[in-house]
């Protein structure tokens, strides 16, 4: 291999990307994305990524916004916060994108706030956490439900079936300490009482121990908030263990592939989770029956089964484009303000209402309560 | 409380016969080349990547042939990795070594990445998955694959060094390379036999504890990390003292999370890795080699 | 003013980018990501390429220079330089305690202890999540201010960064070619013959090892103050395997060689988005080739080559100042 | 007085007597050699008197002072240096540098000083190279010094050594079989070197198998066996030593002087 010649073209391709920087510009709506493509949670950024193109592809198709082409640029983080931050200003100021979709962890977006904030440009978070939008900062929005949300969801429905001891199993991944942290904060409000408290690595391939000992404590039920193969492997070790009380995963489980590894371990286990898992069983008088069923019909034509992280990705693309489309611009201001002005956009999480003092517009009903039955989800009523 | 020890114990015994059968490879090719290969983790994902992608679907082979096949693969990308990238960096520095190996394993999971995705896989149990009960702890039939599996590997693995002719030639290339060469022993075709044997336990993990874990492109990281850590604890290059090593840090893991914080059971499997080489410099069984000056 | 012929070169091309291309990405954006990892492979190296001591948990020290500033000034609203100060206090102190037992241990298991010791610390940020805000990070880390200017845009942060790293080199250099330096080499070269030289091998290895956590804590606070936002994923293993690489892949013993792998490797990412699925292979395939057919890295590979096309006793020195960097065993 | 005085030594490696209860003193400002048979403990001695390995009984005083128990660099600080039979060069350096380290002990500058190069730390390197230079030229090696280790034949590397233990400027130099792998010509080289080396005030404390340089270069000779004193005295005592010539299974020692 020549390797002095490998260097020269990359030196070249150095250059020839430092002098083509600005290029392009006004006849094309910018949407720049940075995602967990690859990594631990990749699961969220392969989704999002594969949503987002399909659907500028489809808006492009229908002859853009305003007559103007919408370009979507992305790159990897692999969930490094630290890439996040390098790419965030890479779409800022080399690229020069007009809004940012993306985010796929709460870390990474997490990450970004401070450049978004002070460079000024509208950000649309898919990350979980609530401390994105809590407290409101001017640019930043978000489309997911927060942890907050999915422990209250959760809450709610252990306090109907009299739950009121609960042992609390989590991933030592951002998704998993984050819920465990609103988990542990909101119990009290419930009147709910967490007797266990363990957690496990994200690349852990057994949780009997931990399950052990909350075998032993007298809970009621067992709650699991993480994401990945962990969940999966604690659905089937409870069921190893002879564990008989009920079992809650939270709304990271929630794609069909959580069903397909922890298989009949998985019947009877609930989850909060966006409409979209079982959007052929909502009545049909349900708004957004008809966005989910054209989501999911869209999305499995192409990838296969649909979660509801790829929901998250529509959502946020599609409040960016109406947004810009209402301000008739890509001014970022106008587009920010427009964006907080979102009312009653019908999305896969639910329906948005956003205000100066909530970016994310969502309520705990936007949660639907789930449970596994016959390989399959179901409403709970 | 009995109950719970025992139930930690089974736990900690089947992932450490994971981590040993990794910390076996390692011992192999450490000893039959001087190199660490970091690129055993993804052996173990290769065996199990490719034994499920070979049963998958309805024209996917029967899984005892699946199984043999993704051996039989993973043993290829051993000779290949051996033959490609070690074979040309002979006399190489440690370090240098380290970094190609490491190269070595990106560049797998690069490979895995493009042929299998990012999706996570399970793989069927070999038995069925109703647990055995022993007092109040339980085990499935996949675990006692696993020990067994695991156990009758590191027998043969035993017998083949200390009872067969290219096992013996193996070890002699490790310990006098010029020498083996000059008994009429082919060095070259040794250490392929010896990154084979390596891959094909490397496999064999993969393929037992997938039913159990799952798998995905990026499985073999945390593998490669913890079977590396084994066989310094059990002290490199000494193929039983890896053995060991993978099942003691095994047992310290799961009686971590069990009895003190599930939270801090790695950190507290590597200080106990810490305080055991700060006593042994190599290692629970390693040699101390002396300098000569 | 020969001896350091390469480090003038080195600083005008950094004073002269940003009058070409002030507001550039690849400069003022990933050149402040470069000139910190420069920072930290030039540390490291003084470690493992000159000292020869293998680290695989030089994240580690970064990582509780980054946290120590961050909590610090973030949380409890502490001056950044006086955080900064106290990180690099903490640093000293850790690094000093373990030093002795681990440089006790050699080849594989000193790579093993260290790579353990940076694991450890990463599991105590992700843990403590109360005090470092845990997996997800912590934000609102203020900004450096140098008597009352603040550090606030991009291109102040090139700046600060660039003579950050300038120094850095520059006191590496100075170490490598003095008394010091030399007992550093010797160290590599035999310990047992450093030891007859009166060299006290102990307290030359704890000296480099802590002098090394030094410059990662400080890089560590300049990288929490510039981001603004730290979490522990910026100080995983991983990281420390990629600053080893950055040393290897430039070249081990020779601080140019550091900087210049620090660079590529910083680079090379940015340049293979464009290939999305196959970044991963083809990065892979990077580092395993150039390390098979250049075992002495790039820098120092092809260095060593042109000096051998020249003439035989012209010695290295006229290529790059006084570095020594041949032999790396 | 002697500049080194051996009691009652003893050393075994795991059940095997490298060196047992062995006693001898070097006077100043001679040549001492100790001969034996390979494995008769030569190596294990100068192991035990430079600090590398602690014996497991016995005293060795050098300068009427302990080494037992200090650490090399400490005996390395009293006045003793050596060379190593398997080469010990710093392959990493140039000769020059392999020898500047030899000047450590006499050279102050710390870390901090060199970091920033100040002026103490400019004049002291000055200094030190002038020594450095000084001590090539006494083995004869100016035309090496810009080179580096890696590239030199094995009979330069052997002078470098000496050349680096120089630059310590020490009592005692203990010099490990030095014409081991030498030539008839460079053999030579090392007699006169090893003469020189002694007349410039130097203690040498030599191991050497080619019988013909010991009986020319010492003053007094050790004959161990089996980590035992077989003989002491001149080169003519121990020529004529029956039991020597027995250890040496006769003749092999009958060099023509």
């Amino acid at each position: 291999m020549n390797i002095r010649k490998t260097m020269t073209a990359l030196a070249v391709s150095t250059l020839m990307s430092l002098t083509a920087a600005q290029a392009l510009a006004a006849d094309t709506i910018k949407v720049g994305s940075f995602l967990a493509v690859t990594g631990g949670a990749s699961f969220l950024g392969d989704t999002e990524l594969k949503t987002l193109q399909m659907y500028v592809d489809e808006v492009n198709a229908k002859g853009g916004i305003d007559g103007m082409q919408v370009e979507l640029i992305h790159y990897d983080t692999g969930g490094d916060s630290k890439k996040a931050v390098n790419f965030a200003k890479r779409l800022i100021k080399k690229d020069q994108v007009d809004v940012i979709v993306g985010g796929s962890t709460s870390g990474t977006s997490m990450a970004v706030i401070d450049e978004v904030e002070s460079e000024g440009i509208p950000f649309i978070s898919l990350a979980g956490s609530v401390k994105i939008v809590e407290p409101v900062k001017k640019w930043v929005f978000k489309v997911p439900h927060t942890d907050r949300m999915a422990a209250g969801k959760i809450f709610e429905d252990m306090k109907k079936r009299g739950i009121s001891k609960v042992a609390l199993i989590s991933g030592d991944g951002g998704f998993g300490k984050s819920g465990r942290g609103e988990t542990l904060a909101l119990a009290p409000e419930y009147g709910i009482e967490i007797v266990a408290d363990e957690s496990y690595g994200a690349k852990d391939t057994d949780m009997t121990a931990q399950l052990t000992k909350i075998r032993d404590t007298d809970a009621q039920a067992v709650l699991n908030f993480g994401f990945g193969t962990g969940p999966a492997i604690v659905t089937k070790n409870v069921r190893q263990l002879g564990i008989t009380i009920p079992l809650y995963q939270s709304h990271g489980v929630a794609s069909k592939k959580y069903i397909e590894l922890a298989g009949d371990s998985a019947e009877g286990v609930r989850l909060p989770a966006a409409a979209l898992l079982v959007a052929d069983k909502l009545a049909d008088a349900d708004p957004q029956k008809p966005v989910l069923v054209a989501y999911q019909t869209k999305y499995e034509a192409a990838h296969g089964a649909v979660s509801t992280f790829g929901g998250h990705a529509f959502d946020g693309l599609y409040i960016a484009l109406e947004a810009i489309d209402r301000a008739n611009s890509t001014d970022k201001a106008k587009v920010r303000d427009e964006i907080e002005k979102t009312t009653n956009f019908i999305g896969t999480g639910g329906i948005f209402n956003m205000s100066a003092t909530d970016h994310l517009g969502l309520g705990l009903d936007a949660f639907k309560m789930l449970e596994i039955k016959n390989g399959d989800w179901t409403l709970v009523e | 409380m009995w109950d719970q020890i025992l139930q930690f114990l089974i736990t900690g015994v089947t992932v450490g016969a994971t981590y040993a059968l990794v910390a076996l490879g390692f011992a192999i090719i450490y000893n039959a080349s001087d190199v660490v290969n970091f690129a055993q983790g993804e052996f173990v994902m290769i065996g199990a990547m490719t034994a499920i992608a070979l049963s998958a679907g309805d024209g996917g082979l029967p899984l005892p042939l699946a199984l043999i096949g993704a051996v039989l693969i993973t043993i290829a990308v051993g000779i290949l990795l051996q033959r490609f990238a070690i074979a040309p960096a002979r006399g190489a520095s440690v370090v240098t070594t380290i970094i190609i190996t490491i190269g070595a394993s990106i560049f797998l999971r690069g490979v895995a990445l493009l042929v299998w995705g990012k999706d996570i896989f399970a793989m069927p149990h070999f038995s069925g998955e109703i647990p055995l009960h022993i007092g109040n702890a339980t085990l499935l039939p996949q675990n006692l694959w696993v020990m067994g599996g695991a156990a009758l590997l590191v027998m043969g693995v035993h017998y083949f060094f200390n009872h067969t002719i290219i096992g013996k030639a193996i070890l002699a290339c490790s310990c006098n390379r010029t020498a083996a060469h000059l008994v009429g022993i082919n060095v070259g075709l040794m250490m392929l036999v010896a990154y084979g044997l390596s891959a094909f336990l490397g496999a064999m993990a993969g393929i037992l504890v997938a039913p159990i874990t799952f798998t995905s492109y990026d499985a073999g990281v945390m593998l490669g990390l913890k079977g590396f850590s084994a066989a310094i604890l059990g002290g490199m290059g000494n193929p039983m003292g890896a053995v060991a090593g993978g099942l003691a840090l095994g047992l310290i893991e799961s009686l971590a999370a069990g009895l003190i914080s599930s939270g801090y059971k790695d950190a507290i499997g590597f200080i106990i890795l810490l305080l055991v080489l700060f006593i042994r410099p190599s290692g629970m069984f390693g040699k101390v080699s002396a300098e000569r000056v | 003013m020969r001896r350091l012929a390469g480090f003038y070169i080195l600083a005008a091309g950094v004073a002269l980018l940003p009058v070409f291309f002030p507001d550039n990405y690849f400069i003022t954006v990933v050149g402040v990501t470069a000139g910190i990892h420069v920072i930290l492979a030039v540390s490291l190296n003084l470690l493992m390429g000159y000292a020869g001591q293998i680290s695989l948990g030089h994240a580690a020290f970064f990582g509780i220079g980054a946290y120590t500033s961050a909590i610090l000034s973030a949380r409890y609203g502490w001056n950044p330089w006086l955080a900064m100060l106290t990180g690099l206090l903490l640093t000293g102190v850790i690094a000093y305690f373990i030093a002795r037992p681990i440089l006790r241990l050699k080849g594989h298991y000193l790579a093993m202890a260290t790579l353990g010791f940076g694991i450890i610390i990463n599991i105590v940020l992700v843990q403590n999540g109360q005090l470092t805000g845990g997996p997800d990070g912590l934000g609102d880390i203020p900004s450096l201010t140098i008597f009352g200017w603040e550090v606030d845009s991009d291109l102040h942060w090139y700046g600060v960064i660039g003579v950050a790293m300038l120094a850095v080199i520059w006191l590496s250099l100075n170490i490598i070619d003095s008394r010091s330096g030399r007992a550093l080499r010797a160290l590599h070269g035999s310990e047992v013959a450093a030891e007859m030289m009166g060299i006290n091998t102990t307290t030359t290895k704890t000296g480099v090892f802590v002098l090394a956590a030094l410059i990662a804590s400080f890089a560590g606070s300049l990288f929490s103050h510039q981001q603004g936002f730290v979490s522990p994923g910026s100080f995983s293993f991983f990281f420390s395997i990629e600053l080893v690489t950055m040393v290897v892949l430039g070249g081990m013993a020779s601080t140019y060689g550091a900087v210049f792998g620090a660079i590529v490797l910083t680079f090379l990412p940015e340049l293979l988005v464009v290939f999305e699925d196959y970044e991963v292979m083809i990065f892979g395939a990077i580092l395993m080739l150039t390390m098979i057919f250049l075992p002495q890295g790039i820098f120092v590979g092809l260095r060593n080559l042109a000096y051998k096309l020249r003439k035989k006793n012209a010695t290295p020195d006229s290529i790059a100042g006084k570095e020594q960097n041949r032999g790396t065993a | 007085m002697a500049l080194l005085e051996v009691k009652d030594l003893t050393k075994a490696f795991g059940g095997v007597t490298a060196i047992a209860d062995l006693h001898f003193k070097v006077p100043e400002n001679k040549v001492y050699s100790v001969i034996g048979p390979n494995g008769a403990g030569k190596t294990t001695l100068f192991n035990m008197l430079s600090g590398i390995y602690h014996p497991d009984e016995g005293s060795i005083r050098f300068l009427d002072q302990e080494i037992i128990g200090k650490e090399p660099h400490a005996v390395a600080e009293m006045g003793l240096s050596r060379t190593f039979q398997n080469l010990q060069m710093f392959f990493n350096m140039t000769v020059l540098d392999n020898v500047l380290v030899g000047c450590h002990l006499r050279t102050h500058s710390g870390l901090f000083s060199a970091a920033f190069r100040l002026p103490s730390v400019i004049r002291e390197e000055r200094v030190a190279r002038q020594w450095a230079e000084e001590a090539l030229a006494f083995c004869g090696l100016e035309e090496y010094s810009r080179q580096h280790a890696d590239a030199l034949p094995y009979g330069v590397l052997k002078r470098i050594e000496i050349a680096r233990a120089l630059a310590v400027q020490p009592k005692l130099l203990l010099m490990d079989e030095p014409a081991a792998g030498l030539n008839d010509t460079e053999t030579l080289e090392m007699r006169s070197l090893i003469r020189r080396i002694s007349e410039s005030g130097i203690t040498v404390l030599l191991v050497e198998h080619n019988m013909g340089l010991v009986m020319q270069v010492s003053d007094r000779i050790l004959v161990l066996d089996y980590g035992s004193r077989l003989a002491e005295g001149t080169p003519e005592e121990i020529q004529n030593n029956p039991q020597v010539i027995e250890a040496y299974l006769g003749g092999e020692v009958q060099y023509a002087v």
